[in-house]
């Protein structure tokens, strides 16, 4: 305890460091008018000038990837991958290098506020008691049943607490939600884990081993599930085994920056994935010689070649392909899990290990093994939100506290989230940002951003080991923020009675010591034998894992028993609009660059350009050759897209690599508010998506049709290739 | 005149690891102070960006296929950029071997940068903003250029010296691996490697020894010191 | 000549103007280049370094491990000072009401290299430099004072004069600018 | 020459029967009237001239240096230029100002070497061209700079910083060639310049007196003077010629000596000579016909006559371009290298093809069909429309080898293309008026016509009756 104190001073005097050497970046002739400004008391181990490294943990996305942040003088300088960080292995990806820029970021909230008007955008700052009297008011006068938490995907320190607080209460668990889980797929992931290997968790598949990886619109290095841990397997898979060159097979409709690394890339048709699998399953155990019951028996592959747009002799090559490898791996990614039969689709692929029986190998698929800081809990499932809209809009819930997700922006605006927030008497938004979501709040009680964040991260969506990470401030707060776990903490303890009695913690800090116990004598990457060095370790290392991969084999039996009783005639993939007024499938996916759209107000994520199209600062939709084509449109030009749930204008981006029955929109951008850089830039896809669900009760994403219309406006779109020279005159007058 | 340059600092970088991701590109803006422009600026071609991955497709669909080559300054050993400059202020380092662009020293001819083959210099075309409390990140170490200024890519240059600093206050030579440029650092599939080519026994030399290696625009004789590793054949079956 | 005095007054004041402008900048450049703001307290380097005999790395205790040489913190002031009676000087009155309050000296610096140059004391303390060698007699200044220009041709010709066999890296651009 | 050409008239029954007396040189008139004549013209100063200057003045005020200082304080960003395309309209304009400076070292002294007689009233209002070109010209290196505020770390002078300016660079060759040049053909102007100051100072008052009466250096008009006169001019002229070829073709190596394809070429120096060659005479027509058109009593001195010769040489230059042209056209069409080819492809089917067939067109085509007539020829405003045109021509020849030339370079994923923003046009047109304006204002200072070297002339001129026939002889001068 008296450390933690001791390091918040500490952090303190390092920011007054600070002001001094900002003052410095000016320009030459503006030197002779700086001042110094020693440190009162030097803090240990701060020498002027040289850098100080602190261990933490990325939160741009859920993945969980250790860093080291370079500070000088109390400043974030530099943000680098931690090297002994099972997940990030010292390395990072493009949002986890802009993380300072999150820190920086001009737009920040710069303390709690008042909203009188919803919407209004109009804030009273207040004092940070009466913030957290309004949580205690709120906890105390209303009835458990009525106080909902939404919560980010995140399986951190705060779900935890919420969870305590919530069982102390008698009040639901709080709901998850992110629209990477959900773009994702996630549930439908976990759900056809749980119904295959009874594990309540997400598989984590050796694709730096394998040596042929059938991926189903899995993209893995850009943002699926833990992209810096699997684009570092793509690399091993590539390079990492002397002698062998894994191949990559990619089917998707789209070609993601994945697909565009794959040795074979295979454009099929939305919603036939499940088929393909299917196909390529029958033709698998056929080759190895294994009987086919259930799922893989009586498999029509010429239909599912003719459905899928791959030919017969591509399966048969590819199916032999697979049986004869000694290590391969079938991926069921986003683009195949996200429509209605999205969990067959699952299912079906996850056969394809199964039929290989790779399961717990090297170079096939594995699970992670429950953490010490117990089992990670799984996003809520789109039917869990639409309850919890139906319950908002019903008046049931009094008070929602909503912390590290968006939902506005995020949920299909089809959800009624927006709307239902109406019926709600009182929002209390966390967000560090002014986002959309926010400013429906009633009141904004800002979060540190990660790097000024205590904390700690069990890692559930890929690591090759039990991997807990650690958050701590790399810097003192930049603004006057406060950790939502001490707001909520203050309030419990100033309610007091029993709810204080069963959640006893004094401040975040407390409670992460607290939970931290249970890692005494432990022993992995290192032991402690007391709680202090525990503690100690644990900031300088960033975190706690195993000495050694260790993942845990699924079982086997199970899964083929369900794969035989599992019938073989699966239902056909249906579409939101009708075919013949929205001819076109539409394809939603998170920007490499940007992700869910949380890191679109930081200018460096803005620039740097998007791996396929190299554009910047804007987001556009992928239409094909032919398709432009036919619709007379060409690049640049501004064109309306409509759903059957909604309209938006995008800017076209004429796409070598993409069915002509298919149009393709990132997610991100489309922001309204969060900040000078991320406003009224680019469109909002999620706009577009109707409720469509699969047999998980999660969102099928990819089964919205939509028509496109050309408005007759053009839009200049920043991009980093030229388009002459990259695509020469190949599309003729389309790029007149 | 024409002998072979000498060798120090060299850059490889594998195309069958790397596969486009711009993490590379987002840790080597943040690292250098490199200004961001905005949208109407970059799409008049005025990113700042040292290093870019250029994307060239293959193919025709459905059997088409994209090739990522991240593209920097290749620090050549006979580099055109350097003889054009008026001022000295692009130069060759005897002592680090590499292509040294000295802002202080800028005049602004652009010249060097159109004599680049590999189009690796941008020019400061404004004096870029830092909305406060966004200059906070910026790196001490480097310079922040103002307007009218070429810059490059410096194998971060930074790095190197005080790598070699430490190195020298602790009486021992600089280790493998222990001076890595931000892209390198960053490179999720660890497709960067950089080191000492003059050290036969470095990581970076053993791998520019690869068959797959070849320079970018070698027939210009321009004696780059960074060296790709040729992609995998994706299309011959 | 009408036209004679026409031309000649306008003439006669864009040359005076002229000449009063440059000469103005020329003050001015230099006044403001070479002018030192006032210390907030007139620190006494004499006192300390030439009666006292105090190393100059007991306060500046950087220079051989950094780039900064490092200003003392107030506590390392304070660990002498707090046994000293300020009795009436001013400075040492200034001095404890910093500590009162715990709030840092802002120091104005006096050997300054602009933002593009950069300097690092380890090296140079490491290869056995004296600090008056470029700071000047500090023990004969009362408060401190620049020493010349500290300009490229100074840490050239210093280069050149004490370090010939590494004159190759030292005098390559990058190892100063970067 | 010329006179030589119509001695025998009757040998050409179908042209123009010429009367000698068109000839300025068997024209003569009356030293003091010539002397008032020209005298008068300066004097002139109607509102229209004033106006005229004024507009100049403003232009150059607000259009060059008002934009400049514009883009001083923004950056150069307010131009169009941007990666890959560095360079733009400042170097186009910087080349073609070079370019119309070697009009008068080459009207004035190839020909007065080569004793063409035809030359003696426009040899100075050429050479003034030479010196306002490059002061247009000298201008752009310092506007395209990027901070020209340090434009003097260029110069070699001992420094505190130990540096010295890179030699090795094309940009300080330059540098030096052009103060080289700019000197040599000041001193060029100032020579002959010094009988007429005498002359103005004799027959002047005032503030006019006085100024002459300092650049006459006290001439008298001995013999002596005329003879060391002789000698100095003689040997400028021809000292000046290689300055002029090796400004040129230092500012073509600007370019070829770079590795970029498309500019890398052996034949760029002599083609860019020949190039500003042709725009620099064209230009000189279209000078001499503003002069005779707009300044009193310059119709005597400015004859159908000289736009015959100079619409000669235009043709003859044209064709010289064209044959460089083909060369470098022909050999890369040929060589076949893909950059080169796209290069070419640029030219030829780009967006801005328009410019480069434009480009043919005024300076082969239009030249070409037009200046084999005499009748045009001896037309000033047909001159000058024709002069116009090819200037474009060369503009935009310019234009072409700065930005389309960059636009398409060996990584075809950074081409670019290139669009001159209204700052770089505004200085561009501010460039334009600063020379006009120079030229007007000096046009009232200084006699446009050297009257001592047309008097000269006509002394030595002289019809004589042989027969019927009136048969024009020249005496050996010097």
């Amino acid at each position: 305890m008296s450390q933690q104190i001791s390091r918040r001073e500490f952090l303190k005097l390092l920011g007054a460091g600070a002001v001094t050497t900002a003052a410095l970046s000016g320009c030459a002739s503006a030197t002779r008018l700086v001042k110094r400004e020693p440190y009162t008391s030097m803090p240990e181990y701060t020498l002027p000038g040289t850098s100080t490294y602190y261990a933490t943990t990325c939160r741009e996305c859920p993945a969980g990837c250790g860093l080291v942040v370079r500070t000088v003088e109390g400043r974030a300088i530099k943000v680098e991958g931690n090297p002994a960080h099972p997940v990030s292995q010292g390395h990072t990806c493009a949002r986890g290098q802009a993380s300072v820029q999150t820190l920086y970021n001009p737009d920040r909230l710069q303390n709690a506020v008042r909203q009188a008007q919803r919407g209004s955008g109009k804030f009273d700052p207040m004092p940070w008691d009466e913030a957290i009297q309004v949580v205690q008011d709120a906890l105390a006068n209303n009835d458990p049943d009525s106080i909902a938490f939404l919560l980010g995907l995140e399986s951190d320190h705060l779900a935890d607490l919420v969870n305590e607080i919530t069982a102390a209460m008698g009040a639901r668990a709080p709901y998850r939600f992110g629209a990477l889980g959900m773009l994702d797929a996630r549930n439908t992931l976990v759900m056809a884990n749980v119904l295959l290997f009874g594990h309540p968790g997400l598989p984590v598949f050796d694709i730096a081993h394998a040596e042929v990886t059938f991926s189903f619109g899995a993209n893995f290095t850009e943002t699926w599930l833990s992209p810096v841990f699997y684009t570092g397997a793509y690399g091993n898979m590539r390079k990492g085994t002397p002698g062998q060159r894994g191949y990559l097979v990619q089917f998707e409709p789209r070609m993601s920056q994945t697909g565009a690394n794959a040795d074979e890339w295979y454009p099929i048709k939305p919603g036939t994935e499940a088929l393909v699998a299917q196909a390529l399953g029958a033709l698998v155990a056929e080759e190895i010689g294994i009987p086919t019951e259930g799922l893989f028996a009586d498999v029509d592959v010429a239909a599912a070649a003719r459905e899928s747009g791959v030919s017969e002799e591509d399966l048969h090559r590819l199916a032999m392909m697979f049986a004869q490898s000694q290590r391969r791996v079938a991926i069921p990614g986003a683009g195949a899990l996200g429509h209605t039969n999205g969990l067959d689709a699952a299912k079906a692929i996850m056969g394809l290990n199964i039929l290989v029986e790779n399961l717990g190998k090297s170079g096939g698929v594995s699970l992670m093994p429950e953490s010490a800081l117990g089992n990670t809990q799984m996003p809520s499932t789109l039917n869990d939100l639409t309850s919890l809209v139906e319950k908002m809009n019903s008046g049931k819930i009094k008070v929602l506290f909503i912390h590290g997700c968006n939902p506005v922006f995020e949920l299909p605006a089809a959800s009624g989230f927006a709307d239902a927030l109406q019926n709600v008497p009182l929002v209390v938004a966390f967000s560090s940002f002014p986002d959309e979501t926010a400013l429906q709040a009633d009141f904004i009680l800002p979060d540190h951003t990660g790097l000024e964040a205590w904390g700690y991260q069990k890692v559930s969506t890929a690591s090759d080991r039990i991997t807990l990470s650690s958050l701590q401030p790399v810097v003192v707060p930049v603004q006057d923020t406060r950790a939502t776990a001490d707001v909520l903490l203050a309030a419990v303890q100033a309610i007091g009675g029993d709810l204080a009695k069963q959640v006893p913690y004094e401040n975040e800090v407390a409670f992460i010591k607290a939970k931290l116990e249970v890692l005494v004598g432990e022993d992995g990457y290192y032991a402690a034998s007391d709680a202090n060095t525990l503690w100690a370790r644990w900031l300088q290392v960033g975190g706690w894992w195993d000495s050694d991969a260790l993942l845990i084999a699924p079982d086997l039996t199970h899964a083929v028993e369900v794969l035989q009783k599992q019938p073989s005639a699966l239902p056909a993939a249906a579409f939101s609009g009708d075919e013949a007024e929205y001819p076109l499938h539409l394809l939603v996916y998170p920007s490499p660059n940007l992700g869910d759209g949380r890191g679109a107000n930081n200018p460096w994520l803005q620039e740097t350009p998007d791996p396929m199209t190299t554009v910047m600062w804007n987001s556009w939709i992928e239409i094909s050759p032919d398709l432009a084509l036919e619709l007379g449109v060409c690049d640049d030009d501004i064109v309306r897209v409509t759903s059957p749930a909604g309209s938006v204008e995008a800017v076209v981006y004429v796409y070598p690599a993409i069915r002509p029955d298919t149009v393709a929109i990132p997610v991100g951008q489309g922001h309204t508010a969060l900040g000078r850089y991320a406003r009224n830039r680019g469109c909002n896809p999620l706009q577009l998506l109707d409720i469509q669900k699969d047999a998980s009760g999660n969102l099928a994403f990819a089964a919205t049709r939509v028509k496109i219309e050309p408005t007759g406006r053009k839009h200049q779109l920043a991009r980093m290739e030229d388009r002459v020279g990259v695509y020469g005159d190949r599309y003729g007058e389309l790029y007149r | 005149m024409s002998e072979t340059a000498q060798e120090k600092w060299g850059m490889v970088i594998d195309l069958d690891r790397c596969n486009g991701c711009q993490a590379c590109v987002t840790a080597c803006s943040l690292e250098n102070n490199v200004g961001f422009v905005g949208e109407e600026s970059a799409a008049y071609g005025r990113g700042m960006h040292w290093i870019r991955i250029q994307r060239y497709w293959e193919g025709e669909y459905p059997n088409i296929t994209a090739r990522f080559r991240p593209v920097m300054c290749q620090q050549c050993g006979h580099a055109p950029c350097e003889p054009v400059c008026p001022v000295f202020a692009t130069y060759h380092s005897e002592a680090e071997q590499i292509n040294v662009q000295v802002y202080n020293r800028c005049i602004g001819t652009r010249y060097c940068a159109n004599n680049c083959p590999y189009v690796a210099r941008t020019f400061n075309w404004f004096d870029w903003e830092w909305p406060e409390p966004l200059n906070e990140q910026l790196n001490p170490d480097v310079t922040v250029r103002r307007r009218g200024i070429m810059e490059k890519c410096t194998f971060c240059i930074q790095r190197i010296r005080k790598g070699e600093e430490d190195a020298e206050a602790e009486g021992r030579e600089v280790a493998d691996g222990e001076i890595q440029p931000a892209c390198a650092q960053a490179c999720p599939a660890d497709a960067i490697v950089f080191g000492n080519l003059a050290d036969p026994e470095s990581r970076v030399s053993r791998l520019a020894r690869s068959a797959r290696a070849e320079k970018l625009l070698e027939e210009l004789g321009t004696e780059t010191k960074v060296i790709y590793l040729k992609g995998g054949s994706s299309r011959d079956r | 000549m009408p036209l004679k005095t026409r031309l000649r007054l306008p003439a006669l004041v864009l040359i005076a103007l002229f000449v009063v402008v440059v000469a103005a900048a020329a003050v001015l450049g230099s006044k403001s280049a070479q002018a030192q703001a006032e210390q907030p307290i007139a620190f006494n380097h004499s006192v300390h370094v030439e009666e006292l005999g105090v190393p100059c790395l007991y306060c500046h205790s950087n220079a051989q491990r950094g780039q900064s040489a490092g200003l003392p913190t107030l506590e390392k002031c304070q660990g002498c000072h707090s046994q000293i009676d300020p009795g009436d000087s001013q400075a040492l009155q200034d001095l404890a009401r910093y500590a009162e309050e715990n709030k840092p000296i802002q120091w104005v610096p006096v050997a300054l290299q602009p933002d593009f140059v950069y300097f690092s004391h380890r090296p140079h303390v490491n290869a056995g430099l004296n600090c008056e060698s470029c700071h000047g007699d500090v023990g004969q200044m009362t408060v401190a004072e620049p020493q010349g220009d500290m300009n490229m041709g100074w840490c050239l010709s210093c280069h050149k004069k004490l370090a010939p066999e590494r004159f190759v890296k030292l005098s390559d651009c990058a190892t100063c600018h970067k | 020459m010329t006179a030589k050409l119509s001695a025998f008239p009757k040998e050409h029954p179908h042209e123009h029967e010429e009367d000698p007396r068109e000839h300025l040189m068997l024209d003569p008139r009356p030293r003091e009237e010539m002397n008032s004549m020209v005298l008068e013209s300066m004097q002139d100063t109607p509102v229209s001239y004033w106006v005229t200057v004024g507009v100049l003045g403003l232009l150059v005020g607000v259009a060059l240096f008002g934009a400049w200082g514009y883009m001083i304080s923004k950056g150069m960003g307010v131009a169009g230029i941007r990666r890959p395309v560095y360079w733009g309209v400042f170097i186009a304009n910087f080349v073609f100002w070079i370019g119309i400076s070697h009009a008068g070292t080459f009207v004035s002294a190839i020909l007065r070497v080569f004793k063409a007689e035809f030359r003696r009233p426009f040899t100075r209002a050429a050479e003034l061209m030479t010196t306002f070109g490059l002061a247009a010209a000298g201008l752009y290196p310092l506007i395209h700079l990027g901070r020209t505020w340090r434009f003097y770390w260029m110069i070699p002078y001992p420094n505190q910083r130990w540096l010295w300016p890179n030699f090795h660079s094309p940009l300080m060759w330059d540098m030096l060639a052009i103060t080289t040049y700019l000197l040599s053909s000041t001193i060029y102007l100032y020579l002959p310049l010094i009988p007429d100051m005498a002359m103005a100072r004799d027959r002047s008052t005032g503030w006019r007196k006085k100024l002459y009466r300092v650049l006459a250096l006290g001439w008298r008009g001995t013999e002596a003077e005329f003879h060391h006169l002789h000698t100095a001019i003689n040997i400028f002229a021809f000292a000046i010629i290689p300055v002029m070829f090796s400004v040129h073709t230092i500012v073509a190596w600007d370019f070829a000596v770079a590795m970029t394809p498309g500019w890398h070429s052996t034949i760029f120096g002599p083609y860019f000579v020949v190039g500003a060659i042709l725009s620099g005479v064209s230009a000189v027509t279209m000078v001499l016909a503003l002069i005779r058109g707009t300044m009193k009593n310059m119709k005597y001195f400015i004859r159908p006559e000289h736009f015959d010769a100079l619409g000669k040489l235009v043709l003859i230059f044209s064709m010289a371009w064209g044959y460089f042209f083909f060369n470098d056209f022909n050999l890369e069409w040929y060589g076949g290298e893909a950059v080169g080819h796209a290069v070419m492809d640029y030219h030829l089917h780009g967006p801005l093809s328009w410019i480069w067939y434009g480009m043919l067109v005024a300076n082969i085509i239009i030249p070409w069909a037009t200046l084999w007539n005499k009748k045009i020829r001896r037309n000033p405003w047909a001159m000058f429309t024709i002069g116009f045109i090819i200037n474009l021509g060369m503009y935009a020849e310019r234009f072409m080898i700065v930005t389309f030339v960059l636009s398409r370079g060996r990584m075809p994923f950074d081409w670019g293309w290139y669009k001159p923003s209204l700052v770089e046009l505004s200085i561009s047109l501010g460039s334009i008026a600063l020379f006009l304006f120079l030229y007007a204002v000096m046009s009232r200072l200084i006699p446009l016509i050297p009257v001592w070297e047309v008097q000269e002339g006509q002394l030595a001129h002289t019809l004589r009756r042989i027969g019927k026939a009136e048969i024009p002889t020249v005496s050996e001068l010097e």
